[in-house]
């Protein structure tokens, strides 16, 4: 053992920092997205009971607990070998869809959506939930804080708590749902289809009508061309709480479609030494460093990428603008599915389509009467051993994988996260933006901070998921070093 | 380690019997390790966890908890208590990396100074050969800040 | 603070989750007001900002702030030291910052443990090299530096003076909302010196519906091994509840829905380790051994305690799941047994 | 930082503690501690001398708080809170350190027991700045005592107490009063009759209307506390009605079953299966043994019922129970003598010649089974020679370390008995030395000596009846070492009887619990002090008197007897005794309900308020264990005089010398 004694290092400050190395040309050489933090859960779950993992992994991430909560939960299903009962089912899926409106919500509106709301080149002291409210009007201001008020109401009456909710058991709910609730919560899924309409609206007037937006969206200093993964039900549409795992190659063929529990087959996590956050890829194609294309293992999960992966969505109104927003962009139709799109922008969109199509689930769901079923528990009778859980968080598909001893306690862990997929597309994206951005002699300015910093944020990065910060606000730091690796520049933010 | 190291026990000692106990020891001049620093309680059942954990962290070696045998409690069962707080607080303690020699419950009668003395003894023995706990030195670290142990196997440079 | 001109107002994440953020944003109108009330001075989450900027304010400039998440690495120290020197009043907000939370159920293993499992030892990783992150690291261009990666999780109050701590994971909406009132209305705070606000005097039983009786208890069951009944005492029916020994303040959200309190409040005052006080509390009511004592065989006796207190798997996982990192003995003893394993 | 000002004090103890610890070392040291303004050492602080240099400072320097190192606060912790009392300061600002019982004598080595003194000094230090004033509770006393036990020594307190005018409860298990005296024959010096002078004693308490007698009862359990006891008592059924039997005893005339009286004549004698001890029993009403009467075995009989003319038999009769509320308890439970058959070497029950000392008491008892002839097992034949074995089962390690301090007295007065009734037997006594400690003992040892006994100084290896020498047929033959001359030595005689010691009763321990008191390693009861508290126990109104303290002969019996009644009578005089006030209290504010404390109180003094949600501790029922202080989750209960505060501290002082060098933040150690 060699002991290194730890001191209070030099000054480092922000949660995510992009470091860009120029040549001597004063072209940029390389670019470097560094995660500075991680927090260790795969080690010290280990030893706790598996049944506790919904209220510990729930703290991976205050913004998305529920897909936490609910990765967990359907890996003590696999664990403990037991099918959740009918209504515990849709009661979990239900309160799922009331998260993704939710958590939609908040990234459309108050993180990524002001770049197109109020604008790429507006102040930075514009460009937040506050300038959207102020450019929008109160009166949408309003809807929005409602539709988020509304559907934590949802989640905390069916989950227990607003934030980090807790009713998750193995093959079942701790609290079914009365009718008396059923009715409340019906009425909320009808008011969130409308706002699911209406959202699409808005991004239809303030970003489609803008052609400079257009024009921006489309642009190749925002596209990629990767693999897409997300998560399908047995029609191949998008699903978010459960399915098979698909996988589309750049041309949109399916490359493979598997089983979440097999996913070590497929997925490899690589590691480098100046991040604490693992790149995943493709084991089939393998890890060829940071680039595009077929031969390259690297993969997109966002709600771009689902829709991609899948052949439309499960709903009515969603599949419509499903379709909407590919022909739009110009995807062609092969053999029955559309292109995938590549415009990393686009993924706004995507978001509000499954913004709408979570609206309707819900109210499919929450109209069944079975969902008040008293029986959300089916009894534990097999023996602990290893189980898979996985969903489709809104950041990417999430996945929790335990072992235990036979009396249930954990002894090895292992979780992939959403964003942590989109790791090494989201260090691509803000290479290729910086290379497109940064000429010879480019005078470094807010904007084209602005201009990298909206190259993640389309991705919703949920660092928080792997680290802790929250999606699209992770206070940057770009240092642009000269060749001679003197600092030309230091901006954050 | 350095021979110079001397355990120290904190003694919790309920003051019907195994304070009377120590006394009697005393009196009697039976000559014991002088490792055990007393401390008086009505009864073994006032003995909180938080004493232990508390003697723990400020520097104890290890901590003795003396009652009255089972059934000679002079408040009925405290002492019934304080086992099953202590069965409890052993397992927690070992979750927490501290042996189980290092937090004892004993039982000695008014009469048993010899047994006190024993148990004194034969603890502070046991805590020589495991060496010194001295938890904020040896676990948290000066200043709370702790060393961090690298594998050489683990790659420094890539 | 002045009631006249506007405050300055900074809210900032350490090693979290981004809860704390999410529960205040769940205030819904009244973040509104916050806007209205104050000057935003730093705050990631809803605005834009420059830690240079805040490194370029007088120290004191920011009237409150608002610092949740623990300290995991030398970063966020330095954050934490930065953010007390520019602060008139600086509040551990949220159980990261006030007592570790989850994050410090780490501090039952070690950072070399750590870095190990998630690196080298799992099983999605691909790591041939056994490359691990470093705190500086030469690449072609030149050299990248990150954060180092602490031995042991800390509450705020543990490397900074504290004025006042607001618990919870997250802490309810309504309680920063009325501590936010109470800040905007400059209503007096109670004197500074990690003083509690927002939550209640008393243990969650107090807020909790549920009938309570004389408790005698046979085992303990985990969340999966029984149905409570709805509306008796979890801890009456051998379900590990910490409500009895944790602040009230969350209105007991998650008896409500029938899983067990899980301490998230943090324990009350006087109290110095919540699971040690959790020890004393349970093992005082457990059956065995509560019959007659005659002729008594201690070490069979010894042996049926023993039993049930077998059926409480992971006690300190359980116990010190949000208060680790503050509890009397802070970590866990890396050369110990146990400690890898993590299981008693 | 505090404000107190505390002053320290340390005792030499003349060199008990000073020849250990340097005191003076520890005295200038602990004056450096935080809030300590006077630290001094002194050669007896509980002289007069070392009190008024206390009173004197807390007066001049204003001390608000006082530590004394010294001895055992079992000993002096009384003294100095007076101390402090007289100088205007509560006596409960005041925390004694004992490093002498705990750390002078109980090491040699000097540095480490100075080490030790001064952590236990800067613990009482921090601990005493927590200190609250309190105040002793008052707490009424009942004027019924109930005393358990009905030998002299029982019925010695019964009438003390009796006749002082207050109500007394003797409960006696067997069937009458009396206990061992009454089987004994004469007493040793006086040799006056043990009857003649017990009877009337038991004729006194039968006839005290302030006295109730329960014979053949027992105590089942007691709760409460000094001054108010409540305690459960088992009658058994006697099968006779006391209301109507005249104790004329015709009944017992008629029994027809004839068993062997294991009891009072010690296996010697007979006795029907209904029956009183002795002639003179109190209460004079039999008893039905009904393990042996030939109704209660085979249903048919009911002879005593037929002839008496009282009607008084009454085969229906139950048990008992009887609550009793009394202020005190005096234990005079008595002892048990040691059973030699544990001894097999002296052929005790193998060898019919060979009789334990109270066998011979009954034989030689005018009143006995043999009306006071000595006579082999045989009925017949009286013994030419007899040996006289003493600590049987006494100073002997595989048995008894104990001396049994009456086995060399009586066996003495066995020797004057046996000259007197068998002028030619030649009687020889074994003994290890010869203790006759007491009044008059010396002069009734030369008297014997002179009667020409034979004394042979060395323990007796065997007893045997395997004759090897000529002489040897039909004899006991008593192999010895005659230590004096140091051979070994066979004699040959008729009669062997065994001086058997005195033991605890078999079942002192649990009698011990039912009364919450100590036991000492051989079962006899554990008084307050040896010395200076003899008769009272650790549990406040509890007091122990006789042999079942330890065992003493006849006078120390009765003495102590005296002593407790007088103990019970200055308590009942009082009319209030004040307790110390270590005990709970819920802060209603802080208490959440959870109700985790309902069931830990032994003594039930935590109720439940439903429509407060809250708990309450009954102060007067509260006893001050802590179990409820240190289980309460929410922090709630404090305990009095030792709260989590001073705990805490005092651990903090007890580590002064490893607590790390750095400074600790105090945000991290709250």
């Amino acid at each position: 053992m060699k002991q290194i004694t730890i001191d209070p290092v030099t000054r480092l400050e922000g949660h995510g920092k992009i470091e860009i190395f120029l040549n001597d040309k004063g072209k940029v050489a390389n670019t470097y997205f560094v995660i500075p933090e991680l927090r260790g859960f795969e080690r010290f779950c280990v030893g706790r009971p598996a049944e506790e993992m919904p209220r510990i992994t729930n703290r991976i991430c205050g913004v998305c607990p529920e897909a936490h909560h609910m990765a967990a939960t359907k890996a003590l299903d696999a664990l403990y070998h037991v099918e959740p009962t009918p209504a515990a089912k849709k009661i979990r899926e239900m309160f799922y869809s009331a998260f993704y409106v939710a958590d939609h919500t908040t990234h459309f509106y108050a993180l990524g959506g002001p770049d197109f709301v109020v604008g790429p080149d507006a102040p930075p002291a514009e460009r937040n939930i506050l300038g959207v409210v102020h450019k929008v009007g109160l009166e949408i201001g309003k809807q929005v804080i409602d539709a988020r008020i509304r559907n934590h109401h949802v989640i905390r009456t069916i989950g227990g708590r607003g934030v980090h909710p807790v009713a998750g058991l193995p093959g079942g709910w701790s609290k079914a749902i009365t009718k008396e609730e059923r009715e409340e919560l019906e009425q909320i899924a009808r008011q969130n289809v409308e706002f699911g309409l209406f959202s699409l609206k808005v991004f239809e007037d303030i970003v489609l009508g803008n052609q400079e937006y257009v024009d921006l969206i489309t642009s190749d200093a925002y596209t990629h061309r990767t693999y897409y993964m997300g998560t399908v039900d047995a029609n191949n549409r998008v699903n978010f709480y459960d399915g098979m795992v698909r996988v589309v190659d750049p041309d949109g063929k399916e490359f493979v479609k598997y089983h979440p529990k097999d996913y070590l087959q497929h997925i490899a996590e690589h590691t480098e030494p100046w991040t604490y956050l693992k790149f995943p890829f493709l084991k089939g194609v393998g890890w060829k460093g940071f680039v595009d294309g077929a031969d390259s293992g690297v993969y997109v999960a966002t709600p771009l990428s689902r829709l991609n992966a899948a052949d439309g969505m499960a709903t009515p109104r969603a599949q419509e603008a499903f379709e909407k927003m590919y022909e739009t962009l110009g995807s062609k139709k092969v053999n029955g599915r559309y292109e995938p799109v590549h415009f990393r922008l686009a993924t706004h969109w995507a978001r509000l389509i499954e913004l709408l199509y979570a609206a309707e689930r819900m109210l499919e769901l929450i109209s069944d009467p079975e969902i008040t079923d008293p029986n959300t528990r089916a009894p534990i009778t097999a023996t602990p051993d290893e189980g898979v859980g996985c969903v489709e968080a809104p950041r990417g598909t999430l996945t929790h994988h335990y072992w235990t001893d036979e009396r249930g306690i954990l002894t090895k862990v292992n979780l992939i996260v959403g964003t942590t997929n989109n790791y090494a597309p989201i260090a691509m994206s803000v290479k290729k933006a910086a290379q497109s951005l940064i000429k010879e002699g480019t005078v470094i300015t807010d904007g084209l901070l602005n201009r990298i910093e909206m190259a993640f944020r389309a991705y919703d990065p949920c660092i928080g998921c792997a680290t802790h910060t929250l999606p699209g606000q992770m206070p940057l730091e770009v240092t642009i070093y000269a060749a001679d690796g003197s600092i030309i520049e230091r901006l954050r933010r | 380690m350095d021979n110079s190291y001397e355990p120290i026990i904190v003694g919790f000692l309920c003051n019907w019997c195994s304070y009377r106990a120590a006394d009697l020891a005393g009196t009697s001049r039976l000559h014991y390790a002088p490792n055990m620093r007393p401390i008086r309680v009505m009864c073994s059942a006032r003995v909180e966890p938080q004493f232990v954990l508390k003697a723990l962290r400020e520097g104890a070696d290890g901590v003795l908890i003396a009652g009255c045998h089972p059934g000679e409690c002079h408040y009925v069962d405290g002492n019934i208590k304080t086992l099953r707080r202590y069965e409890l607080l052993k397992r927690m303690l070992r979750q927490l990396g501290i042996e189980e020699e290092r937090v004892q419950l004993v039982w000695a009668a008014a009469s048993e100074g010899n047994v006190l003395a024993d148990a004194v003894n034969r603890m502070t023995e046991q805590l020589r050969r495991l060496g010194p706990l001295r938890w904020r030195e040896t676990v948290l670290g000066e200043d709370g800040r702790t060393v961090e142990h690298v594998d050489d196997t683990m790659a420094k440079e890539v | 603070m002045a009631a006249k001109e506007k405050p300055k107002f900074a809210m900032y994440w350490a090693a979290s989750c981004g809860g704390c953020e999410i529960s205040t944003l769940n205030m819904g109108d009244k973040i509104l007001e916050v806007d209205k009330a104050f000057d935003v001075a730093f705050w990631p989450c809803v605005a834009d900002f420059k830690v240079k900027d805040v490194e370029g304010y007088p120290d004191g400039y920011i009237d409150l702030c608002l610092f949740n998440g623990a300290i995991r690495n030398s970063e966020n120290e330095e954050m934490a030291h930065l953010l007390r020197k520019k602060s008139k009043v600086l509040v551990a907000f949220g159980s990261c910052a006030s007592e570790g939370c989850i994050p410090a159920l780490s501090n039952l293993t070690t950072a070399e443990a750590t870095l190990r499992t998630v690196y080298l030892d799992n099983p999605s990783t691909d790591n041939p090299k056994k490359v691990l992150p470093q705190p500086f690291t030469k690449v072609p261009e030149g050299t990248i530096q990150i954060p180092v990666f602490y031995e042991r999780v800390k509450s705020l109050d543990q490397v900074v003076p504290v004025d006042y701590v607001m618990p919870g994971c997250p802490p309810e909406s309504h309680q920063i909302a009325a501590v936010m009132d109470a800040v905007i209305t400059s209503v007096l705070l109670p004197p500074p010196g990690r003083t509690i606000i927002g939550a209640g005097s008393v243990a969650v039983c107090e807020e909790c519906p549920r009938q309570k009786n004389v408790k005698r208890i046979k085992r303990f069951y985990r969340s999966h091994e029984i149905t409570p009944d709805p509306e008796i005492c979890l801890l009456e029916q051998g379900i590990l509840c910490m409500g009895i020994a944790t602040r009230a303040g969350c209105g007991a959200l998650c008896p409500r829905v029938n899983m067990r309190c899980e301490g998230c409040y943090g324990p009350l005052d006087g109290i110095e380790d919540q699971g040690a006080n959790m020890i004393a509390a349970i093992a005082s009511v457990i059956e065995e051994g509560s019959g007659p004592l005659a002729g008594i065989d201690e070490a069979d006796l010894q042996r049926r305690i023993g039993e049930v207190m077998d059926t409480l798997v992971d006690p300190a996982g359980t116990f010190y799941r949000f208060n680790m990192a503050r509890s009397l003995l802070m970590r866990a003893r890396p050369t110990g047994h146990g400690v890898e394993k993590g299981v008693a | 930082m505090s404000e107190e000002r505390v002053g320290v004090y340390i005792c030499h103890c003349g060199s008990n503690i000073a020849g250990t610890v340097a005191v003076e070392e520890v005295s200038q040291w602990a004056a450096g501690l935080p809030n300590v303004v006077v630290s001094r050492d002194y050669k007896f602080m509980c002289s007069s001398l070392g009190q008024e240099l206390v009173e004197k400072d807390i007066k001049e320097l204003g001390l608000t708080r006082v530590v004394v190192a010294a001895c055992s606060p079992h000993m002096h912790e009384r003294t100095f809170r007076a101390t402090c009392e007289r100088a205007g300061l509560n006596p409960f600002l005041f925390e004694m350190a004992n490093i002498r019982e705990l750390d002078s004598w109980a090491t040699d080595d000097r540095v480490a027991a100075t080490q030790k003194a001064k952590a236990m000094v800067s613990a009482a230090v921090r601990r005493v700045i927590h200190h609250q004033p309190l105040q002793l509770l008052p707490v009424n006393i009942n004027p019924n005592t109930l005393i358990v036990g009905g030998g002299i020594a029982g019925i010695t307190a019964a009438l003390e107490i009796a006749n002082a005018g207050y109500h007394v409860y003797l409960v006696e298990r067997e069937p009458s009063i009396g206990g061992h005296m009454a089987q004994l024959d004469k007493t040793f010096p006086t040799l006056d009759c043990s009857a003649c002078i017990l009877t009337p004693k038991m004729v006194d308490v039968a006839q005290n209307k302030n006295i109730t007698l329960l014979s053949w009862s027992q105590v089942e359990a007691v709760e409460g506390y000094v001054g108010n006891f409540t305690v459960t008592v088992r009658k058994k059924a006697r099968h006779v009605n006391e209301e109507k039997c005249t104790g004329c005893g015709i009944c017992i005339e008629k029994c027809p079953k004839r068993v062997i009286d294991e009891v009072f004549e010690a296996g010697l004698g007979y006795r029907k299966a209904i029956y009183r001890p002795f002639p003179q029993a109190v209460p004079k009403y039999p008893v039905i043994d009904t393990a042996s009467c030939i109704f209660f075995q085979r249903g048919k009989c009911k002879a005593c019922q037929m002839f008496c003319p009282a009607e008084a038999i009454d085969f229906e009769q139950q048990d008992q129970i009887l609550k009793l509320e009394v202020g005190n308890i005096i234990l005079a439970t008595g002892y048990d003598t040691f059973d030699p058959r544990r001894i097999p070497q002296y052929g005790y029950g193998r060898l019919a010649n060979v009789f334990t000392s109270l066998e011979f008491e009954r034989m030689v008892n005018a009143a006995g089974p043999t009306g006071g002839r000595i006579v082999l097992r045989d009925g017949v034949t009286t013994p030419k020679s007899v040996a006289i074995i003493h600590c049987v089962g006494s100073r002997d390690k595989n048995y008894n370390e104990h001396c049994s301090r009456v086995c060399c007295m009586y066996s003495l007065k066995f020797s004057h008995l046996l000259h007197e009734r068998l002028p030619d037997a030649q009687v020889y006594e074994f003994y290890i030395d010869i203790r006759a400690t007491a009044k008059r003992y010396e002069e009734f040892y030369h008297r014997i000596l002179e009667e020409g006994t034979r004394f042979i100084r060395g323990r007796v290896a065997e007893v045997t009846d395997a004759a090897r020498l000529p002489g040897e047929e039909g004899k006991l033959i008593v192999q010895y070492e005659d230590t004096l001359i140091g051979k070994q030595r066979r004699l040959p005689v008729d009669m062997v009887i065994l001086s058997v010691g005195m033991e605890a009763r078999r079942d002192s321990r649990e009698l011990a619990q039912i009364f919450g008191l100590g036991c000492e390693y051989n079962g006899f009861f554990i008084e307050r002090h040896p010395k200076l508290d003899p008769v009272n126990t650790m549990t406040e109104g509890i007091q122990i008197a006789g042999a079942c303290q330890g065992p003493m002969a006849i006078p120390e019996a009765v003495a102590q007897g005296a002593a407790a009644a007088a103990r019970v009578l200055s308590l009942i005089s009082q009319g209030t005794v004040m307790m110390e006030p270590v005990r709970a209290h819920i802060d209603a504010e802080k208490c959440s309900g959870c109700r985790i404390c309902n069931n830990l109180c032994p003594y039930n003094a935590i109720v439940f308020h439903e429509d407060r949600k809250v708990s309450e501790v009954i102060t007067a029922l509260c006893q001050g264990c802590g179990a409820c202080v240190a289980a309460c989750p929410s922090a709630a209960i404090t305990g009095a005089h030792f709260t989590d505060e001073q705990v805490m501290a005092q651990i903090e002082g007890m580590l002064w010398d490893v607590q790390p060098q750095f400074a600790v933040t105090s945000t991290e150690t709250r």
